[in-house]
C-alpha cells in the first residue's frame, strides 16, 4: 500500500532558515514518488500553520505527515495533536529535528547543513511510510502522591493537594518537620516568622484526611512508573511513644550523659541523644537520636513514655506520583576559607541566624558583645576555582535582611563585603533600607578576596573597595559572617532511586524552564522548592503548588494514557530460550505457549518499552513498536541514500 | 561542492538516547558547538536497545562509523543498561571482525543529558580518527 | 474556533489577560477540567513574550514557546477566549459568584471569516507607527497585529481609517463589516485570576537621555524587535539612518532603581534581557563592539550567572556606572557621559546606537474592575499578595488571585511558576466552595 | 592601607549630612555634575569617603570648595543621597577641621552654643555700652575702631593660622611636594577665584546666581572698605555716601533675594538650609540694612535720637566680626579661593613633574 | 455580488467622522512614497543618499523606506562598502502567486 505523505519544513524564523536553505530542502524530497505535497513554512507551530496542515491533511486525503523543525522534545505533541484534528493516528506522524541538530550545530558548514538536513527528512520520510497507527496505552493511576521532604514547599504542596481531592503520603526525613524554614526566624515579606508558619502548615497537615504523615522516615527503594509507583520506605522510630509530661521531658534531657552538635543550631551548641529542635516543634514528641544514644536507661527513670527497643519498619506504599521537594543545604566552607573554623570570630550565615535567634536582648558571641559585624558575600557561590558557579540567588537578600534585623534589634553596624549586590525586584528596597541605616557595602573583586586576620581580641577584615578605586581598607568587626549560598543536599540518594536527572548546578533539572519547570523526565516525578534551584520562600512556594497542580491534573482522572512502545513476540521465530525474559529489567516477558510451542509474551502493563531485550534475541523474533527492524533500518538507508 | 564532501566525508550513524544522550545533542545545537555535518543520529528508548544487526548494516551502506550514545549509569530502565550496550558492543565486534570490519569503527561512550561538550569532542575524534585510518 | 466556540454564560473562572501567565494558568484550570473565560485587551493572545527574540538563559526562542501554548489555549474545549476585549465591573454576587460584563471592542472584522490573508492591508493607503514594531515602521490602518498573531485576523483602526472602502473592496471573504459595534456580555464565575502583566517604563520620563530627539537612543523592546525574524528593518539598524551600529551601548537601569522617577524597585529582568540582546547583536552583526554600562548586574536565576559569564567571555564590555547624559553629535552617533566608578572617574564615550534597558511598572487600572471590591496594592501599583508566605496568589478579596507580573516584576520562569500556583490556588478555592 | 573611623557617617550627620548613605555609587552625580571633570572627579568619591569612614581621604581633599552647589547632583541622584547636601556639610566639617580654636565645630554642631555665642556678643556690647554711658560720639568711635582692629585680629589670630592648617592638611601631610615657583605661578588664580568666582559659571544653572553672587562679593568688599578706610558714617564726602549707599543696598537686597529663595526652596541648593546658612544670610542683610538706614538716620539728622538704632547695628557688626566671619560660613570665600588656588598649584606641579 | 461590497460601509458612511489626523496620515505617505519611489527610480541608493536626493528629513526617510520595504514596494539591495549602509532599490512587479 502506498502512502500519500506530506512533508512540512519549517523556516523557524531565522533559526533554521539563516543556515539552511529550507527551499533547497523542499525541492530535494518533492519528487519522491511517496511526498504528495512538500511546503515550507515560516513558523510551523504557529496556529495558522497548523491549521494550514490540518486542511491539507483533510483536503488531500494525506495518510501520514512529516514536520521538519525543531527537536521533537520540544513539538512532537504539537503535531501529533495536528495529525489526530486532521484525522490521522497520531503515530503516522514523524518529526525531523533540523534545528538543534541541523541547522544549529552547523551553523558553521551551511551548504553541508543543508545535505544533512535533505538526509534526515529523508529518513523521515522512510520512517513515515513505515509508521503503523497505534493506540495509546491506557493505565490505572492512583491519585494519591508521595511527597519526599516536609519542609515548607512539601507541606503546601500536601495541603493543596489533598485540598483538590488527591491522597498524599508526606514523607520526611527527619524526626520533626518544617525544613530550614523552622530554623530562621522572622522572614522577609511577613510578620510571621519561620516557627509560625510551619505552625500553621503543620496543623492543617495533621488534621486534613487525605495527609498521611510519615517522619523519620526515608525511601529506600522504589519500582513501577507513572501512575503506578511502589515504594518501599523505611521507618526509623523516635523511640519516644508520646510526649513525656513536661517536667520529665526537661529531666530526660538534664540526665542524658550523651552530648551531640546540635545540627539545628548548625552546631552552635550542643543537643542531648533525647531532644526536641525548639519548645513548639511539631511534631510534639521528643525524638532520641539512636546514632548517638547509649542505651544507658537513664531517661527511662524519669519518662515512661520512652521505649528503645522500638524497631525499624519497612512499609510499602503505592502511589500515582512523586513530588520531590528535598529542599538544599547551605554551603559549608571548606577549613580555613575565609579563615572558616581557623579563627574563631568567623561564621556562617545560617548560624547567624540562628545565633540571632537564640539572643534576644544582647548579640554575645563568645563571650563577647557584638557591636559590629562583616557579612562576605558569595561564599560558596559563583566560585571562581570551585564548581559552584551559580548564584544562589537568597543570599543577599536574607543576608541584608539579617543585618536590618540586628540593627533594629542591638543597634548594630555593619559592613559588606560583596561582589554586587542582587537584591531583585521589591528586594532592593531591603538594600535601600540598610543602606540609610549606614551600613556600609564594600564591593571586592573575586580574584582579591577579603583577607580575614586577627589583632589580638580585634578582627580585622582587610579588603580592596572596588568603588573607592581601589582603596585597601582594615574594617574591624567583632564577628565575620559568611554569606554561604545554597547547595544542593548532600545525601542526594533519592535522585539515584528515581533516577532524576541532575543539572549542571548539581540541582535536579527540569524539563524546560519555561515549559515545564516543575516537571522532569522521569514521567509523574515533579519537583519543588530548592531542590530544583535556589529560590526564597515564595517562590519555593510557588513552585510548589505549580506541581501540586501539575501532579493533580496528571492522575486524578485515574488513569493515564501513556505511550504504545511496547516489545512485540514474532511468535513465528521465537523458539523460547529464555534471554529476553533475563534481559527485562521490568519482568515483563513471560514464557507461554501458543500451539504447543514454547514462546515469550509480554506483558504490556509492564512493559516501559526500553527495548533492552531486542539485541539479546539469537532469532530477531523481537520487535519494539515505534522502532522496528523496518523502521529503524529504512532510516539507516535513508540517511546515506 | 556539496557533491564532493558526500562522497568523501566521514560519515557516522549515532544511535542516541531519547531521553538521556539525545537531549545532550540537542544542547550541543542550542550552544552552536560545531561537529561534523555528517553526523547522523537516530534516537531510540535505550542504548541497550541496539541491535547488532543495525550497526552491521550500516557499515554495509558505507557508513564510516557507528557510535552509540549510551546512557550509562543515567539509564533510567535499568542499572544493568551499561553492562548491556557493553555487551552489545561486545559482540558486535566479534561480528564485524569476521566480516573484516575495523572494531575502530564501532565506538560508544556514556553521554549524559547535559553532556554536550563531551559528546562534540568524541565527534569531532572518532570522525578525525576514522579519516586518518580512512587515508591510511 | 467554531469547533470550541460554544457561548456560555457561566464559567468556574474567569482569567483576566493572555499573556503567558494567564494563558498558563487557565490551561492549568481547563486541564483540572475547570471552565475558563479569558479576556485579553490586546488584538492577539501571548502577551509580551510573543513578541521577543530569544530568552534568556537558554536562548530558545520565544516564539517557538509561546505559539504551542497559546494554540492550545486558544484550541481548548474548556476556555473561551475574548480578545480584544475589557472586562469590566466585577462584583460579588454572593460569596461564590461573581459577575462581570465582557466588552468586546469592534475589529470591523468578521473574526469567522477572516483568512488573514492581509489582502485588506495591502489596499489599505493609510500609514500609522506600527504598535507592534513600537514605532520603528508603519503598518496599514487595517492591519494583521503581527504574524503570529492568534487569532491571526485583520482589524481596522477607525481612528486612522478615512473610510475608503479599499479593504472591503479587496476582501474576498467578505470580512470586512464597519457595522461592528461594542458588544457587552454578562458573564458569572467563581474565581478570577488577575494576570494584566506590566508596562514598561516611558524613557521620556528622562530628560537627560533625549529620548524621542536623539533619534538613534532606542529602547530594548525595540531592539529586541529588530532581533526577531519578522523585524522591521533588514538588518539591526539605526532608526534615524539605517546605518549598520558597530558600538552599541545599553544603558541599565533606565526607569528602574530610581527615587527620580518614583520607581525605586529592581525590575529584576532587565540586566538579563539586555546580556541576552548583547549576545544576540555579536551573533547578528559580528564586528559590532557592546558596551553595557551597569549598576549591579542581577544575574541570579537558574543558568543566569553562567549567561553573564557567558556574555562576558565572547567580548561584551561590562562598564559599572549609571550613564547621567546623552548627547547627539552631528553625524548621529552618541555622546554618553558616565563615571567609571570602579577607576573612579567621568568619562564620555562615543556610540552610534544607545539601548536604553528600560524598567517594568505595574499595569495600572486594575484596582477600578472592582468597583466596591477593594483589590490591594502595594506602593508601586503592583496587585498586593496578601499571604505571601502561604497563599502567594491571594489578594485581598477572596476569590481573586494573581498570577505573573501583575503583582511585580518577574522573568518567563518565575511568572509561568506564578501562573502555577494561582492556578493551584483557583483550583482549591472553587473546590472548597462546593 | 586605610584606615576607617566608624562614627565618622554619624559626625558628618551633625553637620548637615543626611541621606547620603543611601548611596549605591551609579556615579550618576559625579556624571551629571558640570565641574566634574576625569582628573577631578566628584561628589561620590567624596560621598563614598565619608559613608565608608576614610576621613583622611576627606581631609586631604579640596574637592568640596570645588563644588558650587548647582544641586543637580542630588535632583538627579537616583537614591535620593543628596550628594549636593553632603558636599555642603563637609564644607562645614571642613571649616570646623581647619579651625583651631575649635569653636567652629562647637557652632556648627550645636545651635544652643551659637545662640548662646550671639547673646553673649549682644550682651557685651550692650554692657559697653553701659559702660559708656551711651554716649554716641564714644560709641561711634570705638565701633570704628572696633571694625579696624577686628579684621586685622580675625586675620592675623584665626583665619590665618586656619589657612596655614588647611595648607597642612591638604598639600603638606599627603605629600604633595610642590615647588616654591609653583605657589608663585599660580598665585594669579587665587585672586580671579576670590573675586570672580568664576567657577560658577560652570554649574550648570543660572548665569544670574553667578551674576548675584559676584555683585554681593564686591559690594560687601567694597562697603567694607568705604566703612573702615573711608570712615562712611563720619565722613561728609559725598561721592563716598553715595558710594556706601549702593553697596549697602546691593548688600541687602541681593540677600533679600537670597532669603526669599531659601524660603521658597525653588531649587536643589536651597532646599536643605542649615541655621548657619540662615544666620549668613540674614546677617548679611541686617548689616546692608541697618548701615543703610543708619547713614539714613545721620543725613537726616535723626541718629542721636535713635541711638538704638546704631547699637543694633553695631551688635550685628560685632556678632559678624566675631563669630560669622572667623568661625561660620564667612570663611567659605576664604577657603574656596584657597582651594581653587591649592587645587591649581597641586595640577601645575603634576604638569611639570610629567615634563 | 460586485454592488454587495461596500455595503457595510455606505450604512455608516455618514455616522463615522473621518479624523484629521487620518486624512494627513494618508497625504503624508502617499507624498513619501512617491517621492521615495522617484529617487529609487534613478536606482538603487542608502539612505544618507536618498534623503539627500529627496530633500527630505533622514529619519523620516528611514521610517518611509522601511514601510515601503515592509510592503514590498523595495527591496533591500547590496551594503555599501564601508559595511555600514544597505542599498534599496525598487522591487520589480512580479505576476502574484508565488509565495
Amino acid at each position: 500500500m502506498k502512502k500519500k505523505i506530506g512533508v512540512y519544513i519549517c523556516h523557524c524564523g531565522a533559526n533554521i532558515a539563516d543556515h539552511i536553505d529550507v527551499e533547497k530542502v523542499r525541492e530535494s524530497i518533492a519528487s519522491d514518488e511517496v511526498v504528495f505535497l512538500s511546503r515550507t513554512t515560516m513558523f510551523a507551530c504557529s496556529d495558522s500553520s497548523q491549521k494550514d496542515m490540518v486542511d491539507d491533511i483533510k483536503k488531500q486525503e494525506l495518510d501520514a505527515i512529516v514536520v521538519a523543525s525543531c527537536s521533537p522534545k520540544l513539538h512532537l505533541q504539537t503535531f501529533r495533536n495536528v495529525a489526530v484534528r486532521g484525522g490521522l493516528n497520531k503515530y503516522n506522524y514523524v518529526q525531523v529535528n533540523i534545528r538543534e541538530q541541523g541547522s544549529w550545530a552547523h551553523s558553521d558548514t551551511p551548504a553541508a547543513a543543508t545535505e544533512k538536513a535533505i538526509q534526515l527528512v529523508k529518513a523521515g520520510i522512510a520512517r513515515v511510510i513505515e509508521s503503523q497507527e497505534l493506540t495509546p496505552l491506557k493505565i490505572e493511576a492512583h491519585n494519591k502522591v508521595a511527597i519526599i521532604g516536609a519542609g515548607v514547599s512539601g507541606l503546601r504542596a500536601a495541603v493543596e493537594l489533598a485540598d483538590m481531592g488527591t491522597h498524599v503520603d508526606l514523607i520526611e526525613r527527619e524526626h520533626f518537620i518544617g525544613g530550614r524554614v523552622s530554623q530562621w526566624g522572622q522572614l522577609f515579606v511577613s510578620e510571621k516568622n519561620g516557627e509560625e508558619i510551619v505552625k500553621k502548615l503543620y496543623e492543617t497537615v495533621i488534621d486534613h484526611p487525605m495527609i498521611t504523615l510519615y517522619t523519620g522516615t526515608e525511601l529506600i527503594a522504589r519500582s513501577g512508573s507513572v501512575g503506578n509507583y511502589n515504594l518501599q520506605l523505611k521507618i526509623t522510630p523516635r523511640f519516644v511513644t508520646q510526649e513525656c509530661k513536661i517536667g520529665a521531658f526537661d529531666k530526660a534531657i538534664e540526665i542524658c550523659p550523651v552530648s551531640v552538635d546540635d545540627e539545628f543550631n548548625f552546631s552552635l551548641n550542643k543537643r542531648k541523644a533525647i531532644y526536641k529542635n525548639y519548645e513548639s516543634e511539631f511534631p510534639h514528641i521528643a525524638a532520641i537520636d539512636m546514632l548517638n544514644c547509649t542505651k544507658c536507661g537513664k531517661c527511662l527513670e524519669v519518662c515512661n513514655s520512652i521505649n528503645l527497643n522500638q524497631e525499624i519498619l519497612i512499609e510499602n506504599i503505592t502511589v500515582g506520583s512523586i513530588l520531590l521537594s528535598t529542599g538544599f543545604d547551605p554551603y559549608e566552607p571548606s577549613e580555613n576559607e575565609f579563615s572558616y573554623k581557623t579563627i574563631d570570630t568567623v561564621i556562617t550565615l545560617q548560624q547567624f541566624k540562628r545565633l540571632v535567634e537564640l539572643s534576644p536582648n544582647k548579640l554575645i558571641y563568645r563571650d563577647k558583645e557584638i557591636k559590629t559585624i562583616g557579612f562576605i558575600y558569595c561564599v560558596g557561590s559563583l566560585q571562581i576555582k570551585g564548581d559552584n558557579k551559580y548564584c544562589s540567588r537568597y543570599c543577599c537578600t536574607s543576608a541584608i535582611h539579617t543585618a536590618i534585623q540586628i540593627h533594629r534589634k542591638y543597634n548594630i553596624k555593619s559592613y559588606h563585603m560583596n561582589r554586587g549586590i542582587r537584591t531583585y525586584g521589591k528586594q532592593e528596597l531591603l538594600y535601600t533600607e540598610s543602606s540609610k541605616n549606614g551600613d556600609v557595602y564594600v564591593e571586592f573583586d573575586p580574584k582579591k578576596e577579603p583577607i580575614i586576620s586577627k589583632n589580638g581580641k580585634q578582627t580585622i577584615i582587610k579588603v580592596v573597595d572596588l568603588l573607592t578605586a581601589k582603596e585597601e581598607l582594615d574594617i574591624p568587626v567583632d564577628l565575620v559572617v559568611l554569606v554561604t549560598g545554597m547547595v544542593p543536599r548532600k545525601d542526594n540518594s533519592i535522585a539515584d532511586i528515581l533516577k532524576v536527572p541532575i543539572g549542571r548546578d548539581k540541582f535536579f533539572n527540569e524539563i524546560h524552564p519555561k515549559l515545564r519547570p516543575v516537571e522532569t523526565v522521569i514521567d509523574g516525578v515533579l519537583i519543588a522548592g530548592a531542590c530544583q534551584s535556589p529560590k526564597n520562600i515564595t517562590e519555593s512556594l510557588k513552585s510548589s503548588l505549580a506541581a501540586a497542580s501539575k501532579a493533580n491534573s496528571l492522575i486524578s482522572k485515574g488513569e493515564i494514557e501513556l505511550e504504545p512502545t511496547l516489545a512485540v513476540i514474532h511468535i513465528a521465530q521465537c523458539d523460547w530460550c529464555g534471554k529476553c525474559a533475563d534481559a527485562c529489567p521490568f519482568g515483563a516477558i513471560l514464557k507461554t505457549s501458543i500451539d504447543g510451542k514454547e514462546v515469550a509474551m509480554v506483558n504490556n502493563a509492564n512493559c516501559k518499552g526500553c527495548g533492552m531485550c531486542l539485541p539479546v534475541c539469537p532469532t530477531d523474533a523481537i520487535d519494539l513498536i515505534g522502532y522496528t527492524n523496518r523502521e529503524i533500518e529504512s532510516m539507516i538507508d535513508a540517511l546515506i541514500d | 561542492m556539496s557533491e564532493t564532501t558526500k562522497n568523501t566525508a566521514i560519515k557516522v550513524l549515532v544511535f542516541s538516547t531519547e531521553k538521556i544522550s539525545d537531549p545532550a545533542i540537542d544542547l550541543a545545537g542550542l550552544l552552536k558547538l560545531h561537529y561534523p555535518p555528517t553526523v547522523y543520529v537516530i534516537p531510540l528508548p535505550c542504548s541497550s536497545a541496539v541491535k547488532p544487526k543495525w550497526i552491521l548494516r550500516a557499515f554495509e551502506k558505507g557508513y564510516d562509523g557507528v557510535f552509540i550514545a549510551a546512557d550509562g549509569t543515567d539509564c533510567s530502565f535499568s542499572e544493568s543498561c551499561v553492562e548491556k550496550t557493553s555487551d552489545i558492543i561486545a559482540q558486535t565486534h566479534i561480528l564485524m571482525k569476521e566480516k573484516g570490519i575495523s572494531p575502530a569503527k564501532l565506538k560508544m561512550a556514556a553521554i549524559c543529558s547535559v553532556c554536550a561538550e563531551p559528546f562534540v569532542k568524541h565527534m569531532n575524534n572518532f570522525v578525525e580518527e576514522l579519516t586518518r585510518n580512512k587515508i591510511n | 474556533m467554531p469547533e470550541t466556540t460554544v457561548i456560555k454564560k457561566q464559567y468556574d473562572a474567569l482569567v483576566i489577560g493572555g499573556g503567558i501567565a494567564g494563558g498558563e494558568a487557565a490551561l492549568n484550570l481547563a486541564n483540572m477540567g475547570f471552565s475558563v473565560v479569558l479576556v485579553e485587551k490586546d488584538l492577539s493572545l501571548g502577551g509580551k513574550m510573543i513578541h521577543l527574540s530569544k530568552v534568556f538563559p537558554t536562548l530558545d526562542c520565544a516564539a517557538c514557546i509561546t505559539t504551542p501554548k497559546v494554540s492550545e489555549t486558544a484550541r481548548h474545549p474548556n476556555i473561551k477566549i475574548y480578545t480584544y476585549s475589557e472586562v469590566k465591573n466585577i462584583k460579588k454576587q454572593s460569596d461564590k459568584l461573581f459577575t462581570a460584563t465582557v466588552f468586546k471592542k469592534p475589529r470591523y472584522v468578521n473574526e469567522d471569516i477572516c483568512t488573514g490573508c492581509e489582502d485588506c492591508e495591502n489596499a489599505c493607503p493609510v500609514i500609522v507607527e506600527d504598535q507592534y514594531q513600537h514605532d520603528l515602521v508603519g503598518r496599514k490602518a487595517v492591519y494583521i497585529p503581527f504574524s503570529i498573531a492568534n487569532p491571526r485576523v485583520a482589524n481596522i483602526d477607525m481612528d486612522n481609517c478615512i473610510l475608503c472602502g479599499a479593504c472591503e473592496k479587496a476582501c474576498l471573504a467578505e470580512a470586512i463589516d464597519f457595522t461592528q459595534v461594542i458588544q457587552e456580555i454578562p458573564i458569572e464565575f467563581k474565581a478570577v485570576i488577575v494576570a494584566t502583566g506590566y508596562d514598561m517604563f516611558d524613557p521620556k520620563k528622562l530628560p537627560n537621555y533625549g529620548f524621542e530627539q536623539n533619534k538613534n537612543v532606542v529602547t530594548a523592546i525595540q531592539m529586541e524587535r529588530q532581533l526577531v525574524p519578522t523585524r522591521p528593518f533588514n538588518s539591526v539598524l539605526r532608526p534615524k539612518d539605517g546605518k549598520m551600529p558597530n558600538n552599541i551601548a545599553y544603558v541599565l537601569c533606565a526607569g528602574s532603581r530610581d527615587e527620580t522617577v518614583g520607581n525605586p524597585i529592581c525590575s529584576q529582568i532587565c540586566c538579563m534581557y539586555s546580556i541576552k540582546q548583547a549576545q544576540l547583536i555579536m551573533g547578528a552583526l559580528p564586528m559590532a563592539d557592546v558596551t553595557i554600562y551597569y549598576l549591579h548586574i542581577r544575574a541570579f536565576g537558574k543558568g543566569f550567572n553562567e549567561f553573564y559569564q557567558q556574555a562576558r567571555s565572547m567580548g561584551v564590555d561590562f562598564v559599572k556606572g549609571k550613564v547621567a547624559k546623552i548627547t547627539e553629535k552631528e553625524n548621529g552617533n552618541l555622546i554618553v557621559r558616565f563615571e567609571d566608578v570602579y577607576k573612579g572617574k567621568v568619562k564620555e564615550a562615543e556610540h552610534d546606537l544607545v539601548v536604553l534597558s528600560t524598567g517594568i511598572l505595574a499595569n495600572k487600572g486594575i484596582v477600578e474592575l472592582f468597583p466596591g471590591l477593594n483589590l490591594e496594592t502595594d506602593p508601586f501599583n503592583y496587585v498586593k499578595q496578601v499571604k505571601e508566605l502561604e497563599n502567594p496568589s491571594q489578594t485581598s478579596i477572596p476569590g481573586v488571585f494573581v498570577a505573573g507580573t501583575a503583582s511585580g516584576p518577574m522573568d518567563i520562569p518565575d511568572s509561568i511558576l506564578s501562573a502555577g500556583a494561582a492556578s493551584s490556588e483557583t483550583a482549591s478555592y472553587i473546590r472548597r466552595l462546593s | 592601607m586605610a584606615k576607617i573611623n566608624p562614627e565618622f557617617l554619624d559626625e558628618l550627620k551633625k553637620y548637615g549630612g543626611n541621606d547620603f548613605s543611601a548611596c549605591y555609587n551609579c556615579g550618576n552625580c559625579t556624571a551629571i555634575c558640570s565641574l566634574s571633570t576625569e582628573d577631578n572627579s566628584f561628589p561620590r568619591m567624596m560621598v563614598r569617603a565619608s559613608v565608608v569612614g576614610l576621613e583622611e581621604k576627606v581631609t586631604s581633599s579640596l574637592d568640596p570648595w570645588l563644588c558650587y552647589y548647582c544641586g543637580d547632583c542630588s535632583l538627579y541622584c537616583p537614591r535620593g543621597a543628596n550628594p549636593g547636601e553632603l558636599m555642603m556639610a563637609l564644607r562645614r566639617w571642613l571649616t570646623a577641621k581647619y579651625d583651631w580654636t575649635g569653636l567652629s565645630g562647637l557652632l556648627y554642631k550645636y545651635l544652643p552654643a551659637t545662640i548662646l555665642a550671639f547673646v553673649l556678643t549682644a550682651l557685651a556690647v550692650i554692657g559697653l555700652a553701659i559702660k559708656l554711658n551711651f554716649e554716641m560720639e564714644t560709641i561711634m568711635h570705638y565701633g570704628h575702631l572696633f571694625e579696624m582692629f577686628a579684621i586685622l585680629g580675625v586675620f592675623m589670630v584665626i583665619l590665618t593660622p586656619n589657612l596655614i592648617r588647611m595648607w597642612y592638611l591638604v598639600i603638606f601631610k599627603p605629600k604633595r611636594n610642590i615647588p616654591i615657583a609653583v605657589y608663585f605661578k599660580g598665585i594669579g588664580e587665587l585672586f580671579i577665584h576670590m573675586f570672580t568666582q568664576k567657577r560658577t559659571l560652570g554649574c550648570s544653572n543660572s548665569q544670574t546666581r553667578w551674576f548675584e553672587h559676584l555683585i554681593l562679593v564686591f559690594g560687601y568688599l567694597t562697603l567694607l572698605f568705604t566703612t573702615v578706610v573711608l570712615d562712611w558714617f563720619g565722613t561728609e564726602n559725598f561721592f563716598i555716601i553715595a558710594l556706601g549707599y549702593i553697596e549697602s543696598a546691593v548688600v541687602f537686597i541681593v540677600t533679600a533675594h537670597f532669603m526669599y529663595s531659601r524660603v521658597n526652596k525653588d531649587k536643589e541648593l536651597n532646599k536643605h538650609s542649615q541655621p548657619s546658612d540662615w544666620l549668613f544670610v540674614i546677617w548679611l542683610f541686617l548689616m546692608g540694612f541697618t548701615a543703610f538706614v543708619v547713614r539714613l538716620f545721620i543725613d537726616f539728622d535723626l541718629l542721636a535720637a535713635n541711638f538704638w538704632l546704631y547699637l543694633l547695628h553695631i551688635t550685628i557688626l560685632v556678632q559678624w566680626a566675631v563669630l560669622i566671619v572667623p568661625f561660620g560660613k564667612w570663611t567659605h570665600f576664604l577657603y574656596r579661593s584657597f582651594a581653587m588656588y591649592f587645587s591649581s598649584i597641586i595640577q601645575l606641579s603634576q604638569e611639570t613633574k610629567g615634563k | 455580488m460586485a454592488s454587495n461590497k461596500t455595503k457595510t460601509l455606505n450604512l455608516v458612511k455618514d455616522k463615522i467622522q473621518v479624523s484629521e489626523q487620518a486624512k494627513q496620515r494618508r497625504k503624508t505617505y502617499s507624498a513619501m512614497k512617491k517621492q521615495i519611489l522617484a529617487a529609487l527610480e534613478e536606482g538603487p541608493m542608502t539612505l544618507p543618499e536618498l534623503a539627500k536626493a529627496t530633500q527630505l528629513p533622514i529619519n523620516e526617510v528611514t521610517y518611509y523606506l522601511m514601510t515601503l520595504r515592509k510592503y514590498g514596494d523595495v527591496k533591500t539591495g547590496e551594503i555599501d562598502d564601508n559595511d555600514e549602509f544597505f542599498y534599496y532599490e525598487l522591487k520589480k512587479q512580479q505576476n502574484h502567486g508565488e509565495d
